[in-house]
């Protein structure tokens, strides 16, 4: 736990804390038409008293939006990650810990899903399924999956040719017990890592899928619906994009943070 | 020449699976392509006569063997909302979508590899968190975001470079690089990121390993320690990480050559979606995904030319 | 007395605020072999790289003392000379080699570019003088068809070979000092004896002085004209070997010494016996065999073979004959030792008997059942009654479970009873406080590590324990103590053990009886006093030979020495070897009439 | 809103210099020099041309610039009255049966023929032939038969009386004369007989148009148009800030008090581009009562909704005709807002506050229309409806919503189609081509179908103000406004007065000049 208190894991945990916190409890705090309540008067405004971080096309407050949008890009990031998860893990850690034909079947699969880039497999399932919330989640999931198989599938083999997984079978050790016990724990790490990265990755991903229009739906707030409704109005107010931007970025940056420093607290050799 | 054609045999394979993922995918996308054809002047009957002139009231499987029999006697088909022959108009996009991933990857590796090798030399020091912050703060902002910066700053405020647009290379060369230089440095901000990372730690590695010491116990001096002993040894994993992120950098012109009005494949692509313009969604992907792998083949067949572990028997 | 070529004085190095080397003082004269000894951690690569600079690269600092290298124009303190300076003397003034020969050299570059840029660093030569002097370096370290290794890569090169071209390498500039950092750990016995006896003629021919660092003490015996011995950070005693050997001082070069195991000196004993290590108050108790040996284990034309893989449909296209045509027979509560040099098959024979891996044909008998012919599901049980200790205490344990929960969960496995009462005794039983139950495997060191792995072993007690290089990454004295643990259980609870080893001296030490292993196949089996005592085979002799012995007394290196490279065992697949022929030269002593070894 | 009040608006909105009629204002503009020729105009468009073929290409985009290559046999003068164009002059027999047009003689194809009264035939045989998927098609519905009694002559006989065949035939392509067999050519290459020939497409990036010398009004003064095509608003505004691009179409709607306060540029704006209105499924059972409709339409300020989407670049109205057609109907007004009798008419029919749901379908085709859902929505929900908003394609909208009609509420805006018939029946007859909303009136059709048969002009026009009234208080649709249509250009590009056509969507280069050449 001590490489928590290094200045990147203060850094880096202090902003996934506080972006958590923001998700979590904005919403309870904030009543929610505080972000979609327009001001006609105030369009595209910079900073005043009453938008202390400024206005967006229909004069509706960036930080309560930014604040409120915090919800709904870290749900559908989170979520998307989640199910990536859910279904990469059963297919790396058997693909890897089996090998043989299964390896084989399921990499080739995911060889050639890894060939569709991840964002045109988001858009395309999209297109497919029609944009909504549930559907960008799905998106964004299925596209993250075959990275996460890979890199799962990449690590459960590195660990089943581990002396202590030789060791196990040795004194009688079954598959799934030997699964759960043994290649799991060890795979977590990376795992877990991985998991922080794509986490930023999918907040970018939504955004993606926002700028082309198949993301969150108006009027709900998300980061990169807000940056992809600025696009027009960058030039006249930066901040409708910055706002939002510098969130995305904030997090981005405290889960890539946090990732490293997890990556140093888990490795067992560091402790 | 086995590990080649094993790698071709398995290419065309996979080929083979991406055709039909891409064929299955687009014909349950809904919407229709005579409706978009017609627009909202359309009307029962005359959707009815286009569809059949376009085909699309004959079986899936039909459709697919046309297609893939197409595909392989280069005879691609013509886009249904535009009207243009699909093997050209890719053959053309192409050309441009290639101009910004090599510029942008050139951009990314120009800018990764001697911030990777900074980070790397002073690991765990404050050069290396400088290094990373910025590699980090170059991934965490959308690559629009950048793009849109990029087009206020150089094009509108400093007027140094065309805002948007494609010039074909053969025509103009220097017009050509001007016109891909901002997208491509949109897309190298973020992929930079990645590759500094992955300078950092593979060179990190390689200079904690036995034959760096031996070359400084030679007496050479930390110049070409560092950037010929061990640079020759980053260079390999460098680049199959490059070559992977080629993936990523085909998933994100779709945004960037939309932005910047960059008529590539991405943009193609994305027009495609839109219009539900089946066949060229279907050409479209087809080639993203081919070109994607056969990257990573050429990378992986560079890889074993540059490293002489890896024999090509 | 002439003037020291190097003289060390209070040096303190540390890295990031541990402190590495506390206070290290010595000097190394002219034409002479100074030997720095210790265990891990004792600090004496820190100090050799101390004396190139190299540690900064490493994150070490140089807190203190002066490292004093006579030049003409007077001693230079090589604790603050620049870095030019530095470059300058490195490779030319003092070369070093270090312990990987895999690793030294850089795999993207050719061994003529590797030669060459040192040279024409510190020397002005144009490209073909600079290839000539390295054709002539390549030949001056006995490295057959030197025009030809000039233009190969580093891993067309055997291990041996490496180690010499990097000796070669340090060589180029005839430095003064020659800074050898461990460099036969990593070799095999037969390569060890070359490499020590090449430096040793380099040494005598140039007159260059050398700082060599090891482990080994039985290396120290053979090379070295002075001894320095380290322990944590310190130097604890300094003198010639003679001195060091015969009559130590510091209390813990005794401890060493009698650490050591010695080839030979368990001839005319009748059974194994634990070392006799610096505290123990009573006399090792000798294991005597039974008087009716009764077989546990009973292995009959044991073959196992391993696909090479290749082609456009991956099919096989020949194999690796890891393991051919093995027979071999342990009895109840005695020591088998499988010995023989790296990729000679012996591990991988221990790994089939436990059908880790799956042998292609023959049979093995554990207490008269088949093992081969046991179903997946039946070879579970049958795994109760043979267990096994791996090499690497590092990787062998589970980073993320308890150590009470490795000892449990084999248990667990076969529906054991009272299992935290089991592990509680196991504890006792390897000698390991209870209160570690409930640690993580980091928390140990590699000897309480290799205990648990035994324990583990002992958890469902099996019959037969095969120990595969059990004790190789173990300090001297650790390995020991553990050696003597091994040996303590087989007398307490009548264990076998198949012995898997590289190592003669500790293999004499632990042995009922030895099988030396060659190619896949066993060359001479025998009981250990006639193994050892009366070897017939070539190689075993060849073996025997090249083991360095820890007393000074006893060289064998004052000649350039050459074994025999071991050939490939990788053939194509219908290749059909003869079935292993044995003569029995004596009771239970048979020698290969035909293998490979000519 | 009354027609004078309308016109007094337009006056203000073209700010200097008014052109009477159809509404259009150049700021800057220097009208007196003489034009010279020569020249190559980069024209920023604001949207991807798609198939080139004019029959059968159904976005206003490429009709924009397909526009420049092809003639109709008819065309529109300022106040909309249909005048001959490649023919000189034409009959409608008393009957209303037998059209007879006398063609030009001096009319040159860009493939150097001739045309003559064959090519005309073929062209509208191609477009009324349902397999070439023609958009207007159906405006040869009633066409018997076409006689060439000789070259210059075309006699078109119809079955039924159609009293619009003529002004359909001078609007969106209908009546465009393509040179005989070159329909396959077309989606490709279009040739035609108007002043620009079509040189090439480089796909989605940009169109070279090149002068054609034969053009039988006199050629055009530009040699060259490059017409690059840059959906990105900022990314346009950008490239005209910079210079590099001589005129933009379409300033977005917030950049337009900015642009006219510049005196670096011109401005030309002009009403109408479009009119929008907002759409309720009529087969959605709360709409089919008239009082939900009505609700709705109370909940909006459609002022505000106008300043809101169109940052004022529009003028709100009550009728969908083209302003200053004959056929607008100025004594309808739109409703105010009013939430106490928005919940009142709901609660009469029965929905407490919150019980309807409804899901408002908007495309991002045209993000105003994102905004104005947006703040739509704010009005709705403090009316006591909860809605949400769904997001689509083009691609996406069309298919649900025009082709399976799977909608509750929907926002559209048409291009200005100053052709009654073509309005009405398309938009409210049961049977409409443009019915997607499922308006089925008894009442309303028999009006529609009785204008189509009354050729008397005048009767037939007080018919189509009956029927915006009749719409307007059935609240059938909210209609909201007629958007304005911008171009910014560089100082230099002259004529920028003649580039709008009358009917407000089309642009036409034919007198427009470089002033440095």
């Amino acid at each position: 736990m001590r490489g928590f208190l290094t200045a990147k894991g203060i850094i880096g945990g202090g902003i996934v804390v506080i972006v958590l916190l923001t998700a979590l409890f904005a919403p309870l705090l904030i009543p929610d038409t505080w972000a979609t309540q327009m001001d006609m008067r105030a369009r595209l405004s910079g900073p005043t008293l009453a938008h202390p971080l400024g206005t967006d096309q229909l004069g509706r407050d960036l930080m309560y939006r930014m604040l409120l949008g915090a919800q709904t890009s870290i749900m559908i990031a989170g979520t998307a990650v989640l199910m990536s998860l859910v279904i990469g893990l059963p297919l790396g850690v058997i693909s890897g810990y089996f090998g043989g034909w299964i390896d084989n079947v399921l990499m080739r699969l995911v060889d050639t899903l890894l060939a569709f880039p991840a964002l045109l497999l988001a858009l395309t399932i999209s297109a497919v399924l029609g944009p909504n919330l549930t559907n960008t989640i799905i998106a964004i999931g299925i596209a993250f999956t075959p990275y996460l198989a890979r890199i799962i599938r990449g690590e459960a083999l590195r660990v089943a040719q581990m002396p202590y997984v030789e060791a196990a079978r040795a004194v009688g050790t079954p598959d799934t017990l030997m699964i759960i016990r043994h290649v799991l724990p060890n795979i977590m790490p990376p795992v877990i890592v991985q998991v922080t990265i794509s986490l930023a990755f999918a907040i970018l991903a939504e955004a993606g899928l926002s700028f082309l229009g198949l993301g969150t739906q108006p009027p709900d707030a998300s980061w990169g619906l807000m940056i992809q409704a600025s696009r027009d109005f960058l030039d006249v107010a930066p901040l409708t994009a910055l706002v939002p931007g510098a969130a995305v970025a904030i997090t981005v940056l405290g889960l890539n943070m946090f990732g490293d420093v997890l990556r140093d607290v888990l490795d067992p050799r560091t402790q | 020449m086995h590990y080649i054609a094993n790698r071709l045999l398995s290419v065309a394979f996979t080929l083979l699976l991406i055709s039909l993922i891409t064929f299955l995918v687009t014909n349950i996308l809904p919407g229709d392509v005579a409706m978009v054809i017609m627009g909202t002047q359309s009307n029962p009957e005359a959707l009815a006569g286009l569809r059949e002139s376009l085909g699309l009231n004959d079986p899936l499987i039909a459709q697919y063997g046309r297609w893939i029999t197409g595909i392989l006697t280069g005879d691609w088909g013509r886009s249904l909302v535009f009207k243009e022959a699909i093997g050209p108009l890719i053959a053309d996009k192409v050309v441009a979508s290639a101009l910004i991933v090599v510029m942008s990857m050139c951009i990314a590796l120009a800018a990764a590899i001697p911030l990777g090798i900074w980070a790397a030399v002073h690991r765990d020091k404050w050069q290396d968190n400088a290094a990373s912050t910025t590699a980090l703060f170059g991934v965490s902002l959308p690559d629009f975001f950048w793009g849109i910066m990029l087009i206020l700053l150089f094009a509108r405020y400093l007027g140094w470079l065309p805002s948007s647009g494609f010039v074909h290379p053969a025509d103009d060369f220097v017009a050509a690089v001007r016109h891909a230089f901002l997208p491509s440095l949109a897309l190298g901000l973020g992929l930079m990121a990645h590759l500094t990372r992955m300078t950092r730690s593979t060179m990190s590695s390689i200079l904690s390993q036995e034959f760096i010491r031996v070359a400084r116990a030679k007496g050479l001096t930390e110049r070409t320690v560092i950037w010929r002993y061990a640079l020759a040894n980053a260079i390999g994993p460098v680049m199959t990480v490059a070559g992977l992120q080629v993936g990523y950098l085909f998933g994100s012109i779709i945004v960037i050559e939309s932005l910047f009005n960059f008529t590539g494949m991405g943009w193609l692509t994305y027009q495609a979606l839109l219009n539900r313009d089946i066949p060229l969604i279907q050409s479209t992907v087809f080639v993203i995904a081919a070109v994607v792998m056969l990257t990573n083949l050429v990378v992986d067949l560079l890889y074993a030319a540059v490293d002489p572990r890896i024999k090509l028997p | 007395m002439t003037k020291p070529i190097v003289e060390i004085q209070g040096l303190r190095v540390s890295f990031g605020g541990t402190p590495a080397v506390k206070d290290v003082s010595f000097a190394i004269q002219p034409g002479e072999t100074v030997c720095v000894v210790g265990e891990s951690g004792s600090g004496k690569s820190v100090t050799s790289l101390s004396l190139m600079r190299l540690v900064e690269f490493g994150g070490g600092d140089i807190l203190d003392g002066r490292l004093l290298l006579e030049r003409a124009d007077g001693p230079l303190d090589l604790a603050t000379a620049g870095a030019a300076t530095m470059q300058d003397i490195r490779g030319n003034e003092i070369g070093m080699i270090f312990q990987e020969p895999m690793t030294s050299l850089n795999p993207v570059f050719t061994i003529e570019r590797q030669l060459t840029d040192g040279l024409r660093m510190h020397e002005p030569l144009s490209a073909a003088q600079a290839r000539t002097r390295a054709l002539d370096l390549l030949r001056e370290v006995r490295i057959p068809e030197p025009e030809r290794r000039l233009r190969q890569y580093p891993h067309e090169l055997s291990g041996g070979m490496r180690q010499r071209v990097v000796i070669a390498i340090a060589m180029a500039c005839r430095p003064r000092l020659l800074i050898a950092d461990e460099p036969t750990t990593a070799l095999d016995v037969t390569i060890q004896a070359e490499i020590l006896a090449l430096i040793n003629r380099l040494k005598r021919e140039t007159g260059m002085a050398v700082m060599f660092i090891t482990h080994d003490m039985a290396v120290v015996a053979q090379i070295a004209d002075r001894v320095v011995v380290m322990y944590q950070g310190d130097v604890v005693e300094t003198g010639t070997a003679a001195e060091i050997f015969a009559t130590p001082k510091a209390e813990y070069t005794r401890a060493l010494l009698a650490a050591v195991p010695r080839l030979g000196e368990m001839r005319g004993k009748p059974a194994p016996e634990p070392l006799r290590l610096v505290g123990d108050t009573h006399d090792p108790v000798p294991l005597t065999p039974r008087d009716t040996p009764e077989p546990l284990l009973e292995v009959r034309n044991l073959t196992t073979r391993f696909p090479v893989k290749g082609g456009i449909l991956r099919r096989t296209v020949a194999q690796v004959h890891a393991v051919e045509d093995v027979s071999f027979t342990v009895n109840k509560g005695e020591t088998l030792s499988l010995v023989g040099e790296s990729g000679c098959g012996k591990s991988s024979c221990g790994r089939s008997i436990l059908r880790l891996v799956e042998p292609v044909s023959g049979s093995v008998y554990l207490g008269g059942e088949n093992v081969l012919a046991q179903t997946k599901r039946d070879m579970r049980a049958m795994r109760r009654h043979m267990q096994m200790i791996f090499q690497d205490p590092f990787a062998s344990l589970n980073p993320y479970m308890r150590l009470q929960a490795q000892l449990t969960e084999p248990m667990q496995n076969y529906g054991l009873d009272n299992r935290a009462d089991r592990a509680a005794a196991l504890f006792d039983r390897v000698g390991l406080p209870r209160s570690f139950m409930r640690r993580f495997p980091h928390e140990l060191s590699g000897g309480q590590r290799q205990r648990i792995a035994i324990a583990r072993a002992l958890a469902v007690s099996p019959g037969l324990i095969v120990a595969d290089e059990a004790v190789s990454a173990l300090d001297v004295s650790v390995q020991a103590q553990v050696l003597n643990l091994m040996m303590e259980l087989q007398a307490d609870l009548g264990l076998s053990y198949l012995f898997i080893s590289h190592d003669m001296a500790v293999v004499e030490r632990v042995s009922h009886h030895v099988a030396v292993m060659y190619l896949g196949r066993i060359v001479e089996i025998g009981p250990r006093a006639a193994v050892f005592e009366n070897p017939h085979h070539p190689y075993t002799q060849a073996l025997l030979q090249a083991v360095p012995i820890a007393d000074p007394a006893r060289r064998k290196l004052d000649t350039d020495v050459s074994f025999k490279p071991i050939p490939s065992p990788i053939h194509p697949l219908d290749h059909r070897p003869a079935p292993s022929v044995y003569d029995t030269v004596g009771p239970g002593h048979r020698v290969i009439q035909n293998s490979d070894y000519a | 809103m009354k027609r004078r009040d309308f016109l007094k608006t337009t006056t203000a909105l073209m700010g200097g210099l008014a052109i009477t009629g159809t509404g259009i204002g150049v700021a800057h503009a220097d009208g007196h020099a003489t034009p010279v020729s020569g020249g190559t105009l980069i024209w920023g468009h604001s949207e991807t041309t798609q198939n080139l073929d004019m029959h059968q290409t159904g976005t206003a985009s490429t009709g924009r610039l397909l526009q420049n290559v092809h003639e109709s046999i008819v065309t529109t003068d300022k106040d909309l009255n249909v005048v001959p164009n490649l023919a000189s002059s034409f009959e409608v027999s008393q009957d209303g049966l037998t059209y007879t047009f006398n063609l030009r003689d001096d009319v040159m194809f860009h493939t150097g023929a001739k045309m003559t009264s064959a090519d005309v035939k073929y062209s509208f045989e191609r477009c009324a032939d349902p397999a070439t998927g023609a958009t207007n098609f159906e405006v040869f519905n009633a066409v018997e038969s076409i006689d060439t009694p000789d070259d210059l002559t075309v006699i078109v006989n119809l079955s039924t009386v159609n009293a619009p065949f003529l002004s359909r035939l001078a609007e969106n392509g209908a009546g465009v004369v393509m040179p005989m067999g070159s329909g396959d050519t077309q989606g490709d290459m279009p040739v035609g007989a108007g002043p620009f020939k079509f040189v090439r497409r480089e796909f989605g990036n940009e169109v070279e148009l090149e002068r054609f010398d034969d053009y039988f009004d006199g050629p055009a003064y530009l040699d060259k148009i490059i017409s690059r095509e840059i959906t990105e608003p900022t990314v346009r505004l950008t490239g005209l800030r910079t210079g590099e691009l001589h005129m933009i179409n379409d300033i977005p709607l917030d950049r337009m008090a900015e642009f006219e306060g510049n005196d670096d540029f011109q401005t030309v704006s002009w009403f109408p581009l479009n009119f929008d209105f907002v759409n309720f499924n009529h087969d959605f059972e709360p709409f089919k009562d008239a009082r939900v409709r009505q609700a709705f339409d109370l909940m909006l300020d459609k002022e505000t909704l106008m300043l809101g989407a169109l940052w004022g670049q529009g003028t709100t109205s009550a009728s969908p005709s083209f302003p200053t057609s004959a056929s607008y109907n100025g004594d309808i007004s739109q409703r105010g807002q009013d939430f106490e009798r928005a919940r009142a008419l709901l609660a009469e029919a029965g929905y407490a506050p919150g019980e309807l749901k409804v899901v408002f379908k908007v495309t991002t085709n045209y993000p105003y229309h994102v905004d104005s859902a947006q703040i739509m929505l704010e009005w709705f929900r403090q009316g006591g409806v909860d809605m949400t908003i769904e997001q689509l394609t083009w691609s996406d909208w069309l298919s649900q919503v025009w082709v399976d009609k799977d909608f509750q509420v929907t926002m559209m805006n048409f291009f200005t189609l100053w052709e009654p018939d073509f309005l009405y029946y398309s938009l409210y007859h049961s049977t409409g081509g443009f019915n997607y909303r499922k308006i089925s009136e008894p009442a309303l059709d028999e009006m529609l179908e009785k204008a189509r048969i009354t050729t008397d002009s005048a009767a037939r026009m007080d018919i189509y103000k009956d029927v915006q009234t009749y719409i307007n208080e059935n609240t059938l649709d909210v209609i909201l406004w007629f958007r304005n249509g911008t171009i910014g250009a560089q100082p230099n590009v002259m004529g920028l007065d003649t580039v709008v056509q009358p009917n407000g969507s089309e642009m036409n280069f034919h007198k427009v000049w470089l002033k440095d050449a």
